[in-house]
């Protein structure tokens, strides 16, 4: 369990969520790739933490706020799809996208 | 470091990855988001192992609750929320997996050429305690400011998803979107029960 | 280490328990036929699936409930040092609380409660 | 080992409301030997009891279906023919007790065989193989994906507008806290109800405590059993409500007393009451929870139109009563929790009535209040127009706050 | 105690406790209705064996896999939640510095569990009860945090053996008087009785447990019990000094107050009517959960 070994599930974790915040049509769907990026953002600090920067706070700290951010952005994110349905009926990228009115 | 925890770490880390993936393979949203949640349990087990309890579990239990939120979301939003027809909702799709393997290799990359200084956490050391400290001292700013982010957040989600503004019903007036620049509304009609494929003509 | 106790726990009694359902399933002979598997509904069935976009009634609370759990993940290590900080913590949890209230306050007036 | 164990629990019965029984069932509910299951899923008897409606057999059979085994059907009346044989059934007037654990006991040593399914072992709908995955779905909502249809397409909820799925199904006649017979088609919305329409009516009440009322037809009937009928029966209506806000002890305590009133003993329903209030039941029943308007409450008559405050009693006409200063008691906001409290009322009243005149007598064919609604033609108000806007379990909560009478009266099937 | 003899008193305890509660249900049941309890002793395992007996039923198209993962989910969660709880002072099984964070993760994968559950039938009873239980458990989750969180800040520390030892001189149920009823509902929510019980409640012909039969019910509500065992056991540790006390041995003292809590957690779910859905999530926001604030502000202060 080396750090390398941790950063490298780390990319591993950001490039798959990368893929699906990419791909994924639906909003909700996509914020599940966010997540996952957030996810191995997460571990890469903790690891730096823990390996590298041995155990200062703000490592620590760092990984809440990760957290923090995750979930303002799941709480807005969601505020925002509820917003944008209610008056469109869309949950779909691609549909509010080509919307014009 | 032992074997066991080795051992652990590996396992840990390929279910993280693993469930990652499916994800993004599952038609259920309710599995989808609970893998997410699998993910999030694997990297908070591996952050123990790291030596950090208290991030380990709080990890899972923010994100056991979170995840929870989301599949209700999702279940709520999506078409087809149990996949029973199975489906695939996606677009650009080689240019994703090509921007996912880029980024991952990219990262990677660096990580490998990098050389990070060995400087692990004293096994004695007392995480928990620092952590409070440091919340109380030098990073007050930071924690002060994270509170009244996290009340921002509150108002702001509460305003955004209720739909009882001060201006009347906030859907008031509005039409469901075209599915093709400048058709007709598409909204969820009853002829359309063929769904999202099937309007394609 | 706790971990491994927490995890050998777990796994035995999850292995533990579908292995019982298992055993169960296999040990008896009747197969449940399609009639048997029409969902409970007082006799009546069903017109179609009931996985459905549901309809959750409480969708601003959790919105908010998010956010307070956020909120309650500064405070554990908070915990931990507040008798060493004192009054400074003291203070610190002053602001927790109103924040919280507040947060309270404002969804409570924005009704969301209530089923919508 | 197990077969052992297991013969001595107490049997799992799951109970088919048929007509006519419902003060019998009531009486097995309180049996410790009978573990009366709110789902079939977790019986291995099927209860039928009293008559079914010939159209409600296929209902009865799916109920038969979702046992599972080992199971067996046990019917309860004195109408089933002699096809069935004696293991299996018992008259009206004997207690089945005995015979269902008899029953259970053989049924779980494996010397009555578990019985096989009743309807076709086929899927609602063929779907093997079908479709471009072979689940028998097409895109992503059409076709029958392992059977069934797709949840109906979304309209907008009748309470905050945002247009998600719906759910439609027909719910009942064996429904636990549903009246007995009635099936409705109701339309969900998440828990909400968003419509519902009666597909068959209650079946027609006809129970024990209608006995002295029709015996006051013929002859000069004791003041005492009338009210001590009237007693019984709102005991009962209140044991229902009290069950459905998880109260099952104290709805089995109400029960028990309502056996009791019915069998010339005295009792005060006082200390029920202090513990009912004790225990939040005013919580439980939201204010202005199934309130209705003033003409439907005249209409209904009975209990009902009382807690509407119309104080609107043949007892106040009749000769024995006024001799009692009898005044007819009431509420007045005409909601679940006003009907409830003047079951309660009503109940001590009836027994305070028994106590001070024991031995009254009203002569035959005097006009008394029922304790039930208005026994009269089907009225142009469904009971389908109390349910859209409610939550499931305040939606059951106001099905139980009215008599059968009353819901057979908002329940009909065709247009009055 | 070696960790063998540790396995052992916990398997025992959370099996002892488990048919303690139901032999008080019944008991309690039967007191209530003023007649005679039926074998009380027995009829648990009469009605488990009932239960193992009956065939495990399937509905149309149901998520299996989660169906039969939830109960086995739900149940390993309570054990890991009696695993927290020392026995003696120098006994348990998961000696975790964080003790009481662990327990709030128990809590909001509980949440997750028994929404799958409900959710993995594919019937409607199921999934009302599956999203309404998700409604009450969310927030009742953070009144539990409060409390114990109040019950750290003496203590110094969020390890529950340095919590039961900081109540040494006074235990936390009198210094920190509202944190054990409130954490009382939280047991009653987390295992959905009485007045909690908003997944498998009787208007919905048992909620998330409508469908099934045969064994998994039979985890299900071994799980139920299970978790109603872990919570008392918490309380009994978090505000009542856990194995503290004279002359008894630890673990019995651990045991005794465990009882004395089960037999609070059954009369308070027999005694209570459960209320709306609605309405009890407006009382746990605007009661409740101002009732936590004032405890921690006590606990706060009382600590400095």
């Amino acid at each position: 369990m080396t750090l390398t070994a941790i950063l490298l599930v780390a990319a591993a974790l950001i490039g798959i969520g990368l893929y699906g915040t990419l791909s994924q049509q639906s909003f909700v769907m996509l914020m599940m790739g966010l997540e996952l990026m957030l996810n191995g953002v997460l571990l890469a600090a903790v690891g730096f933490w823990s390996l590298a920067a041995g155990g200062v706070p703000t490592g620590q700290l760092l990984a809440i706020v990760t957290m923090a951010v995750m979930a303002v952005e799941m709480s807005v994110g969601f505020a925002l799809i509820t917003a944008v349905y209610r008056n469109r009926q869309a949950d779909m990228t691609e549909s509010l996208g080509t919307m014009k009115h | 470091m032992s074997v066991v925890d080795d051992m652990a770490f590996w396992i840990f880390a390929l279910t993280a990855i693993v469930s990652g993936w499916r994800v993004f393979c599952t038609d259920s949203m309710v599995r989808a988001s609970f893998l997410l949640l699998a993910s999030f349990i694997a990297v908070g087990l591996i952050m123990l192992l790291l030596g950090a309890p208290y991030l380990g579990i709080a990890t899972i239990f923010m994100m056991g609750v979170e995840m929870m939120v989301m599949a209700l979301f999702m279940v709520m939003y999506m078409m087809n929320p149990a996949g029973l027809n199975p489906m695939v909702m996606v677009h650009q799709h080689r240019f994703s997996i090509g921007a996912g393997i880029a980024a991952f290799v990219g990262l990677a990359a660096v990580m490998l050429v990098t050389d990070f200084a060995d400087n692990p956490v004293a096994s004695d050391a007392r995480v928990v305690t620092d952590l409070g400290k440091e919340l109380l001292g030098d990073s007050m700013l930071i924690f002060e400011t994270a509170g009244v982010t996290l009340l921002a957040t509150m108002v702001a989600s509460v305003i955004l998803s209720s739909r009882s503004g001060r201006f009347g019903p906030a859907d008031e007036g509005s039409v469901p979107p075209p599915l093709e620049p400048g058709g007709q509304p598409a909204g969820r009609l009853p002829e359309e029960g063929g769904g999202h494929g099937h309007h394609h003509h | 280490m706790a971990l491994t106790g927490l995890l050998t726990i777990m796994g035995t009694i999850v292995a533990g328990a579908l292995l019982l359902q298992w055993v169960a399933a296999r040990t008896r002979r009747d197969r449940v036929v399609e009639s048997q598997k029409i969902p409970f509904l007082g006799g009546s069935a069903p017109n179609t699936h009931a996985w459905q976009r549901f309809h959750v009634r409480y969708y601003s609370m959790t919105l908010l409930f998010i956010a307070f759990e956020m909120e309650m993940m500064f405070m554990y290590p908070w915990a931990v040092v507040y008798v060493a900080e004192g009054v400074k913590a003291l203070a610190e949890m002053g602001m927790f609380l109103a924040i919280l209230t507040v947060g309270i306050l404002y969804g409570w007036r924005e009704g969301i409660f209530r089923w919508q | 080992m197990l077969e052992r164990l297991a013969a001595r629990a107490p049997v799992p019965v799951f109970v088919a409301m048929g007509r006519d029984r419902a003060p019998a069932v009531e009486r097995l509910l309180r049996n410790a030997d009978i573990d009366v299951t709110a789902t079939p899923r977790h019986a291995s008897i099927l209860l039928v009891a009293g008559r079914v409606r010939d159209s409600d057999q296929a209902y009865l059979d799916r109920l038969h279906d979702q046992l599972p085994h080992p199971r067996a059907t046990f019917w309860w009346g004195d109408e089933q023919g002699d096809d069935v044989d004696e293991a299996r059934r018992a008259a009206s007037s004997d207690d089945p007790v005995v015979a269902l654990r008899v029953l259970y006991r053989n049924l779980i040593s494996g010397a009555h065989a578990s019985e096989t399914h009743r309807l076709a072992d086929e899927p609602p709908a063929p779907w093997r193989g079908k479709g471009d995955h072979g689940q028998g779905g097409e895109g992503m909502m059409g076709g029958v994906p392992y059977g069934r249809m797709m949840p109906m397409p979304p309209t907008p909820d009748i309470r905050d507008g945002l247009t998600l799925d719906v759910y439609t199904t027909q719910i009942g006649p064996f429904m636990p806290y549903w009246p007995a017979g009635l099936v409705l088609e109701v339309t969900f919305q998440g828990d909400v109800i968003q419509s519902a329409e009666v597909v068959n009516p209650t079946y027609p009440p006809r129970d024990v405590d209608r006995v002295p009322f029709d015996h006051l037809l013929h002859e000069t009937t004791a003041l005492a059993q009338i009210e001590r009928a009237r007693a019984a029966h709102h005991l009962v209506c209140i044991a229902r409500l009290l069950s459905l806000v998880g109260l099952p002890t104290l709805s089995r305590r109400a029960q028990i007393l309502a056996a009791r009133v019915r069998a010339n003993e005295t009792i005060a329903i006082a200390p029920l009451r202090k513990a009912a209030a004790r225990s939040g039941l005013k919580a439980a029943l939201a204010p202005g929870l199934g309130r209705i308007d003033d003409r439907l409450a005249r209409e209904l008559g009975g209990p009902v139109q009382r807690a509407a405050g119309h104080a609107i009693d043949h007892r106040s006409d009749n000769p024995t009563y006024t001799r009692l200063d009898f005044t007819p008691v009431m509420q007045t906001q005409s909601d679940c929790r006003a009907r409830l409290a003047q079951w309660f009322d009503e109940a001590e009243q009836a027994l305070a009535l028994v106590s001070a005149a024991p031995d009254a007598m009203i002569d035959h064919g005097a006009l008394i209040e029922a304790p039930w609604a208005h026994r009269a033609p089907p009225i142009d108000y469904r009971v389908t127009e109390l349910l859209p806007g409610l939550e499931w379990s305040e939606a059951l909560l106001v099905l139980n706050s009215f008599d059968s009478a009353a819901l057979c009266r908002m329940a009909p099937l065709e247009a009055p | 105690m070696t960790p063998i003899v540790l396995t052992m008193t916990w398997v025992a305890f959370l099996l002892g406790m488990a048919w303690y509660i139901a032999v008080l249900d019944g008991l309690w049941a039967a007191a209530r209705e003023g007649r005679q309890p039926r074998a009380p002793l027995a009829n648990p395992l009469y009605r488990c064996a009932t239960i193992l007996r009956q065939q495990s039923n399937l509905t149309e198209a149901p998520d299996l896999l989660n169906w039969r993962l939830a109960p086995a989910l739900y149940a390993g969660l309570a054990g890991t939640g009696v695993a927290l709880v020392p026995f003696s002072s120098a006994s348990v099984l998961a000696d975790l510095e964080v003790g009481i964070v662990w327990w709030g993760a128990v809590e909001a994968l509980t949440v997750v569990v028994v929404f799958l559950h409900g959710w993995s039938a594919n019937s409607q009873l199921g999934l009302i009860g599956a999203y309404r239980y998700v409604a009450i458990g969310l927030p009742v989750m953070l009144i539990s945090m409060f409390v114990l969180i109040a019950a750290a800040l003496p203590a110094e520390s969020l390890a529950v053996p340095k919590i039961i030892e900081s109540q040494h001189e006074l235990w936390n149920v009198i210094r920190q008087p509202l944190g054990l009823p409130l954490f009382l509902l939280l047991g009653l929510s987390l295992s959905f009785r009485g007045p909690f019980n908003y997944a498998d409640s009787a208007d919905l012909a048992d909620g998330t447990a409508s469908e099934i039969s045969g064994a998994a019910r039979l985890v299900w509500e071994f799980a139920r019990l299970a978790m109603l065992v872990a919570t008392a056991a918490m309380a009994a540790t978090v505000f009542l000094g856990g194995y503290l006390g004279p002359v008894l041995p630890g673990p019995l003292w651990l045991l005794l107050k465990t009882a004395v809590v089960l037999v609070l957690l059954v009369a308070l779910s027999h005694l209570f009517a459960r209320i709306s859905p609605s309405r009890m999530l407006t009382l746990i926001w605007i009661v409740l959960m101002p009732l936590a604030f004032i405890d921690l502000v006590w606990a706060g202060l009382v600590a400095l």
